[in-house]
Order: structure tokens, then sequence, then C-alpha cells
């Protein structure tokens, strides 16, 4: 017996095998009663959208999988992958799916709870440009692209700057770069609208 | 006029009908229920009353507790009516002191509240009990019916019901719209799963129709005009000149030759556009019948009058060209007609990400066909547009089919005949052949087979629905190819292929005109389109216009041998009808009490089938009994309250009315 | 205890289209709103003005007529007929005082059973709000 | 010809990597005679990145646009970025079919005394053009011949998407049939509604670089010298990253990127500077080559 525990640490195998308990289909129909992914059950599994999609090639699940996984109910991996977060929301999926399946809503609707269950992966700057992206919209009513893209890489890899300056330069030399940070006139009314709509 | 004449004797019988029924209403209750009903001297529920020991029971207690009005509450009129009415003759009772309830189709199965299901089968039983009463003893009239058969649509299907009609004695008109009859199949090269070649095989079947004594083909006509009811229809035909006088003519084509275009240079429908034509053409060497036709929208003589006319000289004593021909209308008697309009194929251009009509090589199935077939335009050679031979070539399945943004249904027969593409593709060329599927469907004698032997052939099978066929190249080995991208679903990956030519599995969808054709007969479309069967299992050819018959691909996608039985099928009711000599009438004909009548001529008009006439000198209204068709307009229509109607009476429905109203 | 109000609607289709439908319905096991009480006639053409007042007068709630779409009745033009006499009829009930939306007269095809289950879904949701039309006498329901 | 006002919603990037986008824009349609009312003190459209995190106030962000339109007066609302045309739509859209998104946005406008958000139009110009003005009219007040080479009309993604009836979605050319009225020879171009990866290039910076540089390399490869695009972000990511690709690629990549507003606005007689046509960053010798030397031109040519 003990052998076989050790044997278990030492193996680099991970297990793929799913047990039926770690499925919620509760679940599966929460995302499904969601706007825009009633289609979720209809699904036929013939990976037009991960045929179409520009990203999927760099995705640990491509969208194919990521229907199937939640209809089975596998919370955990479709909430914590990196997929959704690379969706970019070209909507190519969606304009093909031969069941007018809105994969991109299902994939919104996984990202917004992936960031409330706290599941989206670490350091990974897409979620976290969105958070600030989130943030500066509610404080200030609009983005600027300098301040977001700072905030991203300090958070993630201020390393990048660095990499980052080239580009940088040629903005500011085009004067495609605008250092003062937008804010509307009407910010607190604003506020106040968004008010008890915090999320995230 | 009906009356509740003498002391009422009714029997109620609750069908479970298994648990389709039970399961939702209680029967038991309603059973119960049926029995506390004014004049119900017995009320039972029984498993399954459409049974012989089911019908027995009701006969039993017709003679013991001497019935003389029944109540079936259990699935359709138009499923068992006819079943229980015939218990009710056999039990001596005339069938029409039966009252049907309808609480499967339009309860139990549509409900789920047990309650409210229940109380809606008491509200029906009850309104029936009311209507039964005043039911009446009635006698069903005899229609002739004329022995002669149309067939509309020339295809294998309309080819082998006009075939086994003719052969049975009885007289047929085949009417095609095309110059040839044979069609889609005649297109085809081999036939899957045994590849024996389509023309061997139809061609003998085309000349049979040509010289049958019973059948008179009218090829270049189309049916523009249908009267009447089962037994006599009246049918007008349109035939389009096609300038050459069939009588006449020997079918040698020196016409062809002689024509003063010496290269043929329009585009050729039968090779679909992949051969050119002549002004003056055949179809495809066997067509049947062996006569040319002339397109006056690409003739000289027709567009300019300034032609040599060398065919007419090339045709000299036989004369058999006539130019002056015009077209002309037949008009017959027939009883019975039997529709095999066919369908047509996807129109590919409706998915731009696959590129059809915007990438030379991207080809249909149809006339990838036409590419294989030893008398098409290649002669059987399989060449792309630019002249190569094709070194691997992608077979995209489901183009047109189970997709919300087209047609939703499968066509049934793209996987067999894509399958039967990559053998014979392969054979011609050696290829290279990539299949992209959703699913293989191969539920048929010898299919399942056929993949198997696909497999073993090294075709490769990618399951995946193509997500596009484009021409942007990343790595030099795309360069001047058709790059296929696809998500290989079974290995998880995104894959690009590059291809030099491309073939879409169209599926298959209603004529063009189906809409037309099927308000022409009178007859309903499905939802997709396709000409609805009266009934998908039980009356699979049949539709709810008596006298009118489907087969093949009018009715929904199907393959060659689906396609023959059907039309088998179809030919057998007909026969069944013609032998019979005669289709019994449902007796629900108006009928003007004449002492009532004002005069008022208002009737006349209302009627669709002219069966009203007036008499003159009485100043009062008759209805012709045998043309009526029972729809009671005139019923409802008369001021004077002077038309009834057998089977619905006013005071039949008035009762059921107020049964369904008063609540007990 | 309060319960929703079930509003009961006489139903007259033909049986060449809407009756069909109604079977259709059944065969693929479309959940309806199980308020309709079906009478079957030959053709729309054959529903009197008097069936209408009469269930009406007897307590209808509400009153469907179904028939096949212009063009395709099975008699060539009994539900033209049907719609005349529609018109006509759903100006006297209105002036009888009952609410537009109890008379309604519907196309559908053999092939529409989904559609039999919106229309009479959606009457029977504009029956509740209207409510009955005479006080629905107490207990009634057995 | 009376001039026909339109409200403006420029979006956050026409104020910033965008900026030539809202000039030549601008430009454009003050040469063809439109006017362009900019919605005042509007706030982010709630697109992409916001709607990750939370849709209910996106959708509000969006309709206090909306309404804020119909406020000033606007039936119709014209906004130059993709993003911003679809969450706009998107918003309406989903509005219309949920009775509970209704609901949701319906209150915080009654309650911020707003009118409602579904009788304004949202627009892109590119539509409005085609549409509004009509090829045959930009063709009568052409005074330039075009110079250049020929071009790559690149729709990207969100213009023909859902909720989106700028054109058709998966094989747009309205566009290309602006460019070919005032002259502008263009290519067929493949690739012409993939997406560009809108944000990938600051974040997962290689993968949204290689997108790039594949819709590059293929417009290049088809013979295209410059690429014509109708989205900030878009026109950003083509433009901003060539020397990085250079460097790793190794492809001798200088291909100017263009918003359609500049060609146009060229075409019909604007000035290089008001058009921001200095603001591109990559090909800078063929906009040189194509567009200033030819500036005299005008008055030769009318």
């Amino acid at each position: 017996m003990k052998r076989l525990k050790a044997f278990w640490l030492s193996t680099e195998m991970r297990r793929k095998m799913k047990f039926q308990r770690e499925a919620d289909p509760l679940w599966a129909q929460k995302i499904a009663e969601r706007p825009g992914c009633e289609g979720l059950f209809s699904c036929l599994q013939c990976g037009t959208c991960s045929g179409t999609c520009p990203l999927s090639i760099y995705m640990d699940f491509a969208p194919r999988r990521i229907i199937a996984l939640v209809r089975e109910g596998f919370k955990e991996d479709a909430l914590s992958c990196q997929t959704i977060w690379l969706c970019a929301s070209c909507y190519s999926c969606a304009v093909h799916c031969p069941r007018q399946i809105h994969i991109t809503d299902v994939m919104y609707s996984l990202k917004r709870e992936a960031i409330q269950e706290k599941l989206y992966p670490r350091h990974f700057p897409i979620p976290v440009l969105a958070q600030e992206f989130y943030k500066m919209v509610r404080r200030k009513g609009r983005s600027s692209e300098f301040w977001l893209v700072l905030r991203m890489a300090f958070r993630t890899n201020p390393m990048q700057l660095l990499g980052m300056a080239g580009t940088g330069w040629q903005l500011m030399r085009t004067g495609r770069l605008r250092l003062r940070q937008d804010r509307i006139e009407k910010v607190k009314e604003l506020q106040s609208e968004l008010a008890g709509r915090e999320v995230g | 006029m009906s009356k509740a004449n003498g002391d009422i004797r009714i029997g109620v019988y609750v069908c479970h009908c298994g648990t389709n029924i039970s399961a939702v209403v209680d029967v038991k209750s309603l059973a119960a229920y049926g029995a506390t009903l004014p004049n119900v001297v017995v009320s039972r529920e029984y498993k399954y009353l459409c049974s012989d020991p089911g019908q027995d029971l009701i006969r039993q207690d017709i003679a013991e507790r001497k019935l003389n009005r029944v109540v079936v509450a259990s699935c359709s009129p138009h499923l068992h009516e006819q079943t229980f009415r015939n218990a009710l003759a056999t039990g001596g009772l005339n069938p029409f002191f039966l009252q049907m309830v309808n609480i499967r189709e339009q309860d139990s199965w549509v409900t789920e509240d047990k309650q409210a299901a229940t109380r809606k089968a008491r509200d029906l039983v009850r309104a029936a009990a009311r209507r039964v009463a005043w039911n009446e003893s009635l006698e069903r009239d005899r229609i002739p019916i004329h022995p002669a058969v149309m067939v509309v649509g020339g295809g294998i299907a309309g080819i082998h019901a006009a075939l086994t009609l003719a052969n049975s004695g009885k007289h047929v008109y085949l009417v095609e719209r095309e110059p040839t009859i044979g069609g889609h199949m005649a297109q085809f090269d081999k036939t899957f799963p045994t590849l024996d070649c389509a023309a061997c095989i139809l061609t003998p079947k085309m000349s049979a129709v040509k010289s049958h004594k019973n059948i008179t083909l009218w090829t270049y006509s189309e049916v523009t005009q249908v009267d009447g009811y089962v037994g006599n229809f009246k049918v007008k035909v349109r035939r389009w000149p096609r300038y050459i006088k069939e009588d006449l003519c020997s079918g040698c084509l020196e016409c062809l030759k002689a024509c003063v275009y010496k290269e043929a240079k329009f585009p050729d429908d039968f090779n679909v556009g992949l051969a050119k034509r002549k002004p003056i053409y055949i179809s495809f060497p066997q067509a049947v019948p062996q006569v040319p036709v002339i397109d006056p929208e690409t003739c000289i003589q027709f567009k300019s009058g300034k032609c040599k006319k060398t065919c007419i000289d090339a045709c000299g004593e036989r004369h058999a060209i006539s130019l002056q021909m015009e077209e002309k209308t037949e008009e017959v008697e027939v009883g019975n007609i039997i529709l095999a309009t066919g369908s047509q194929p996807f129109d590919a251009r409706r998915i731009p990400y696959y590129g059809y009509g915007v990438y030379p090589n991207v080809y249909t199935a149809l006339e990838v066909e036409r590419l294989v077939n030893a008398s098409g335009p290649t002669a059987g050679e399989v060449v792309l547009r630019d002249g190569r031979t094709p070194k691997t070539v992608g077979i995209v399945h489901c183009v047109g089919s189970r997709d919300e943004n087209t047609n939703r249904w499968c066509s049934r027969v793209c996987c067999m005949y894509s399958l039967k593409l990559a053998h014979l593709i392969k054979e011609h060329t050696g290829a290279d052949i990539f299949n992209f599927y959703i699913d293989i469907r191969t539920p048929g004698k010898g299919f399942e087979e056929f993949y198997q032997k696909l497999l073993n052939e090294r075709v490769h099978f990618v399951r995946g629905r193509v997500a596009e066929v484009t021409d942007w190249a990343l790595d030099p080995t795309e360069e001047d190819k058709l790059v296929i991208r696809v998500e290989d679903t079974l290995a998880g990956i995104v894959r690009r292929i590059p291809v030099d030519m491309v073939v879409l599995a169209t599926g298959l969808e209603p004529q063009a005109d189906a809409e037309q054709v099927r308000r022409l007969f009178n007859i309903s479309c499905a939802s997709g389109g396709f000409f609805l069967e009266r009934h998908p299992k039980l009356a699979p050819v049949s539709t709810f216009t008596d006298g009118i018959f489907l087969a093949g691909c009018c009715q929904g996608p199907k393959d060659i041998p689906d396609t023959v039985a059907q039309a088998g099928a179809a030919a057998a009711e007909a026969l069944a009808l013609i032998d019979a000599g005669f289709v019994e009438t449902e007796p629900n004909a108006a009928y003007v009490m004449e002492e009532v009548c004002s005069g008022c001529k208002t009737c006349v008009a209302m009627c669709p089938f002219t069966a009203i006439e007036f008499l003159q000198e009485e100043r009062k209204a008759r209805i012709n009994q045998a043309k009526c068709k029972g729809c009671g307009t005139c019923v409802a229509a008369c001021p004077s309250g002077s038309i009834y109607q057998h089977l619905f009476e006013d005071r039949q429905i008035f009762e059921e009315i107020e049964g369904i109203l008063t609540n007990a | 205890m309060p319960e929703t109000f079930e509003p009961k609607i006489v139903a007259f289709f033909c049986n060449w289209c809407t009756y069909l439908a109604a079977d259709l319905a059944g065969t693929s096991r479309i959940k309806y709103a199980p308020n309709t009480r079906v009478v079957r006639v030959m053709c729309s053409g054959r529903v009197d003005p008097q069936f209408i007042l009469d269930a009406f007068a007897k307590g209808a709630d509400g009153v469907l007529i179904g028939g096949c779409h212009p063009g395709d009745c099975h008699y060539q033009e009994g539900n033209y007929k049907a719609l005349r006499r529609f018109v006509l009829l759903k100006r006297l009930v209105k002036q009888m005082g009952i609410e537009e939306a109890r008379l309604r007269l519907e196309w559908i095809s053999a092939a529409e059973g989904e559609r039999v289950k919106t229309v009479v879904n959606d009457m029977v949701e504009k029956l509740r709000v209207l409510g009955p039309r005479v006080p629905v006498r107490q207990k009634e329901v057995a | 010809m009376m001039a026909s006002t339109y409200g403006y919603f420029p979006g956050c990037s026409a104020r910033g990597t965008g900026v030539a986008y809202e000039e030549s824009l601008l430009t454009l349609f003050r040469l063809l005679n439109l006017s362009l009312d900019e919605l005042k003190d509007w706030n982010c459209c709630g697109a992409t990145s916001y709607m990750s995190i939370d849709e209910g106030s996106a959708f509000l962000l969006s309709a206090r646009n909306l309404s804020r339109a119909r406020q000033a007066g606007h039936r119709e609302l014209v906004t130059p970025c993709s993003a911003c045309y679809l969450v706009l739509r998107k918003t309406q859209d989903y509005a219309a079919r949920y009775p509970e998104i209704a609901k949701s946005v319906g209150d915080s406008l009654v309650a911020a005394n707003l009118p409602p958000l579904d009788s304004v139009t949202v627009r892109h110009p590119m539509e409005v053009l085609y549409n509004d003005v009509g090829l045959e009219r930009i063709k009568s007040k052409v005074v330039r011949h075009w110079r250049g080479g020929r071009v790559a009309c690149y729709y990207g993604c969100q213009l023909v998407r859902p909720f989106a009836e700028a054109d058709r979605p998966h094989d747009p050319t309205r566009m290309d049939e602006l460019l070919q009225a005032v002259g502008v020879p263009t290519i067929d171009y493949s690739l012409k509604t993939k997406c560009c990866g809108g944000s990938l290039t600051g974040t997962i910076h290689e993968v949204g670089v290689r997108l790039n540089y594949i819709l590059l390399k293929e417009a290049a490869r088809k013979g295209a010298e410059a690429i014509v695009t109708i989205c900030p972000l878009c026109q950003y990511n083509l433009d901003a990253y060539q020397g990085e690709i250079r460097k790793h690629a190794g492809e001798p990549l200088d291909m100017p990127v263009f918003f359609f507003t500049q060609i146009l606005g060229w075409a019909l007689g604007g000035d290089a500077r008001s058009l921001g046509l200095g603001r591109a960053i990559s090909g800078r010798r063929s906009i040189e080559e194509w567009f200033s030397k030819h500036a005299e031109e005008v008055e030769s040519y009318v």
C-alpha cells in the first residue's frame, strides 16, 4: 500500500479519467439558461467553431471541447482553462455554427463566472487586462490605452515594458500616444448608475 | 334532419392505449364518469380497444346491452375511426352511430398536468355522448374509379411507377418537364453500394416506357390544371413546342451535325454546365424519346430569322422539323395521380466560405458525377478545369444539410454517394482522398461494408465539419492549392490540408416550384417543404387528398432503392383503388329542406364544386349528392337555415358545444 | 386558495389542416395549455356564426377557429368564406361587449404542429389577463 | 445639397492610437457635406474586455450612450469603431430579445431619467457612405487620381458579425466597392474577415503579432501594396508591429495600413495633414510616394 502511494507520488502522469461525481449537470443547465447560451445542448460537436477560430490553435481546449465540457458539467476544467480568455470575441464561430449557437456568448459567460469564482489562471495577462479595463472604466468612464497597458504590465510582468518601449516611441512620434487619462464629466452620475453592480 | 328518436342506449369506451393515454388521463375515473352521463347504459375502459378483443367488447355490448350509440375515447379519428366503424357494422349497428373522442393526440400527449388532462377528457366525452344521441343511420355512396393514371415526373420513381401500372394493363400518362425522361439518375455514373452503372440499369426501363402500349409519354410538358377528385380527375397538360415532330423524327440526329453552329457553344444543363450544346440538341445519347429539341433562345432562326436552316435540309424528306410548331394543351381524365416530381440539389453558392463559384477547382458532387461518367464531358477522365489531374481531393460532407443556416435535415444520400465518388476518383486518378464528415451514415444493405471497403482503400476520413475552403497559403506546400481548414475532432487538433480539388457533397432540397405544385394538386408540404405523406408510418405514399400518391424524393430525400420501392408502393395503392372499381365516400353531403328554402340562391355561389343547382320553376335550390364534397360552407351560409349536412348537422354540433360547456 | 384562472376555449378545427396539425402536435409530443376543447368540422367554412354565439352564450371564455392557409383549402375556398364571416362576426361580438381577444381565427397547416402550441398558449395567456367572462361558479372544478 | 446630421460616437481609441481615423473621418464627411455631431460626454461602450467581467453593466454603459444620443435628438448614431458598433447593437438586440435585460437596463435609464434605447439606429461610416451617399455621388466628387498600388480591403471581424448589418458576414464587398468607385484597385483578399487578435498584441504578444503577420504576408503574396481597414484596433495592430515582424520573420515587410476614410478623403481632395496620413508607422516611404508628391493635383484635376 505504502509503495503504491509512493508510486503515485513519484509518477509524473496525470489522471485523465473523469468520475461522474466530478460533473455538475445543474451548472450546465444554469449556463444554458443564460442569454445567448440557449443553443448549448443542440451542439453536434462538428468542430466548425474550432476550425474557424483564429486562436483555437493556441487553446488548451478548442471551443468545441469547451462546449462538450460545459454541457457535461465539468465546471472546473471549463472555468480554469486559458481558452475562454484567448477568445478575442471575433464571433467567427457564431456566424459559422450550423446550430446557430452563440459560442462567443458562452465564452463571455464562462469568463464572468471564472472571475467571480476566482478560477481564472493567475498572471495570465488577459483576465488581468480585462479587470484593469473594468476598473478604469468604472473610475473614469473611459479607457486610456496607455495607462491600461501600463497597469496590466505591472500586474503581470513589468519586464515586458522594455519590449514595448519601441512601439511606444513610434506612437509618440506619430502623435498617437495620449498620456492624459481621459475622464468623463458626469463620472459621478455614471458611478451611481453602475453602483450596486460590482462584480469580480 | 336528425332526431334523437326512440330510447337512446349509449356505450362509452375509454382506451388506455397501453400507457399512452392511461399514464396521463385517469381512465378509471373517466369511465366511471361516463357511466353517469344521460342515456349511457354501459361505460368501460380497456387496454387496447383497437385490438380484436377490444372490438369484441363493443360488439358484445351492442348485442347484450342493446346499444344503439357508441362513444370511443381513444386516439385521433384519422387513425382508428374506420376500425371502430367496422366494429359497429360487424356488431350489427349502423357504423355512423359512432362518435370518437380524441384523448391521445389532443390530450394525453400534449398535456403533463394529469388533473387538467382528465378534466379535458371528461368535457370531450360528455360532449360526444350528447352529440352521438343525434347521430343518424347513413349509407355510403360509391364513386367509380377511372382506370387511367397520371404519373407526374419521369425520373426513376415516375418511370418505375408508370411501368408497374402499365404492365398490369392500366393506361398511364407520364408527364415530364425536361425533353427526356431519366431524371437525376440518368446523370449519375455508378450507383452505390454495388457500383453497377446507372445507365445500364436505367436505360432499359426508359426504352420500355417509350415502347409500352399502355403508356402515353409527354416530355417537355407540364401539368397546368387539376380539377375533380379521386376516381375522376380532369388534368390539363401544357406541351411546349420542341420544334421537331416526335412521330416523324427517326432520331438519326443528322440535324445536329448540320446545324450552322459548327461548335457547340451553349451551356449544357444535363452536364451541369461542364459541356456545351448547340441550339438544336439532344440531352444525352440514350435520351428518351430519341428526338432533338430546338432552343428558341439560342437558335439563330428564332432570334434573327436569318438562318440557312441547314437542319431542315438535313432532315430532308422526313419533314420532322417544324419551326412553326406551337405550344398545345392536352386534357385527360384519370382516376389517380402519382407525384414523382423529385428534388433539386442544394445550391452550393449559398455557403460562401466553401468557395463554390469563386475557386474553379471547387466542384459539386453532381458535377463530379458527370466528370467520372464515361459518356460525360471528359469521357470519364477526372481533370480539373485547368486541365490538371488532381493528386489530392477533399470531399466535404453535409453541404446544405444538418445546418440551421440552410437546410436542417440530413439528406440521407450524401454519405454514401461521397464514399462512392471517393472510390471512383481514386480509381480514375489514384489521388489521395480526404472525406470530411460530421457523422458517417450507412444504414442500408451493404452500405457499412462499402464504408469498410473504402477504409481499406486508404481513403482518409477526418471527423469534422470543414470550417473553410480557402486559397491563402501559410507555407510553400500550400501555394496554388485549395486549403481546407478543419478541426480533426477525433485527433483533437486543427488541421490545414492542401488539396487540388474540392468536392462539395450538396444535399437535396424540394424542387424550386414545389409550393406551386403542391397547390396545383391540393396537397400539403411538411415543414422542410417536401410533400407531406398521409401518415409517416402507415400511409407513407398517400396524401390527404384521396387518389393522389407520392413517390421518390418529392416526399423527402431518399436513395434509388427506397425510391423504386416507394414508386412500386404508390402504383400498388393506385391499382388497389382501380381494381376495387369504386371508392366509398364519407356520407357527409349537404342537402336542402326544400319546403324551407326561400330560393335566395346564396348557396349557389358558395359551392366551389357547382354541386348546387337552382330549380327555376320550384324556385328552390337542390344539391347534387354525387358532386357535393361535404365542406358544409353552404350550410353555414344559408340565411333561411334550410341546408343541412349529414354527419355534421347543426343540432349535433350545438349538442357538442353545449356538452363541452355545461360543467358537471 | 387563489388558483390561476383556467379559461375554457371552444375550438373549431378544420379536418384537413388544423385538426391534423393538432394531431401532429400530439405525435410530436409538443406540450401546450390544456384549455382547448376541439370540435372537428370538415372545413372552417362550415363554422356557422350561430356556433360561436352559442358557445359564448353557454359560457366559453374564448372561441378559436382554425383553418387551412389561404389558397390551401381542401375545398378550394371554404377558408375565404370563413374569413369573410369572421370579419363581420368580430364586429357583432364586439357590440355584444365581448373583448376582441376572445374570438380568434388562425390559419394552421397540417405541418404546423408547433404553431398550434404557440397559438393556443398565446390565446390562453391573453384570456387569463382578461379573466373569466361570466363569473366562475365556486368549486366547479371536479 | 442639404447637409444631413448624424450623432457621432468616437470611441476611446479614436482619441489614442486611432486618432488618424477620426481626423480622416471628419474630413471626409465634411467633403461630402455630412455633419457629425459628437455625443456630449460619451462614455466607454462597455466593449469586449469590460463585457468579460460584467455583462449587465456593460449593457448599461452602451444603453447610456444610446439613450443620450436620443436625448440629443439623434435617430442615428455613427461610430467608426467596430467594437463599439457591435456592442451598441448587441445591447439593443439583447434588450429586444431578453425581457430581463430590457428591464434591468430600462430601470437604470429611468432612474437616470433618460429616454429608452431602442429608437436609435447604430451605424458604421462604411455603410453610411455606401447606403446614404452612394457610390455614384462619391464617384462624382473624385478630384484626384489614385497614384498608389493595389490594396487589400480588410474588414476584420466585429463589423460583419451577428447584430451587425454593415455588410454580408462571410464575403463583405462594400469597402472594395467604395474604393473602386474612387479608382483604387483592390485584390481578392481571402482573409478579409479574419480576426486581427484585438488586444492580444498587448497581452499574449507573440500570438497577436503572428495573426497580423499572417494577414500582412497573405496580402503581400496576393500582390497588395497596402491594406485598408475600417477599425482602429485592426489598423493599429497591422501598422505597429511590422518592424518586429521584419526582425523575427525576416520578411522584407513595410506596408502602409490605411483607414478607408483616409483613401476616400484623399480622392475627394482632402489634404494629407487633415487626413492624418502622417501618423502611419509602417510604409511611410510609399505614403510619401503616393500622396505628398501629388498633393498639387487637386487644382490641375478640377
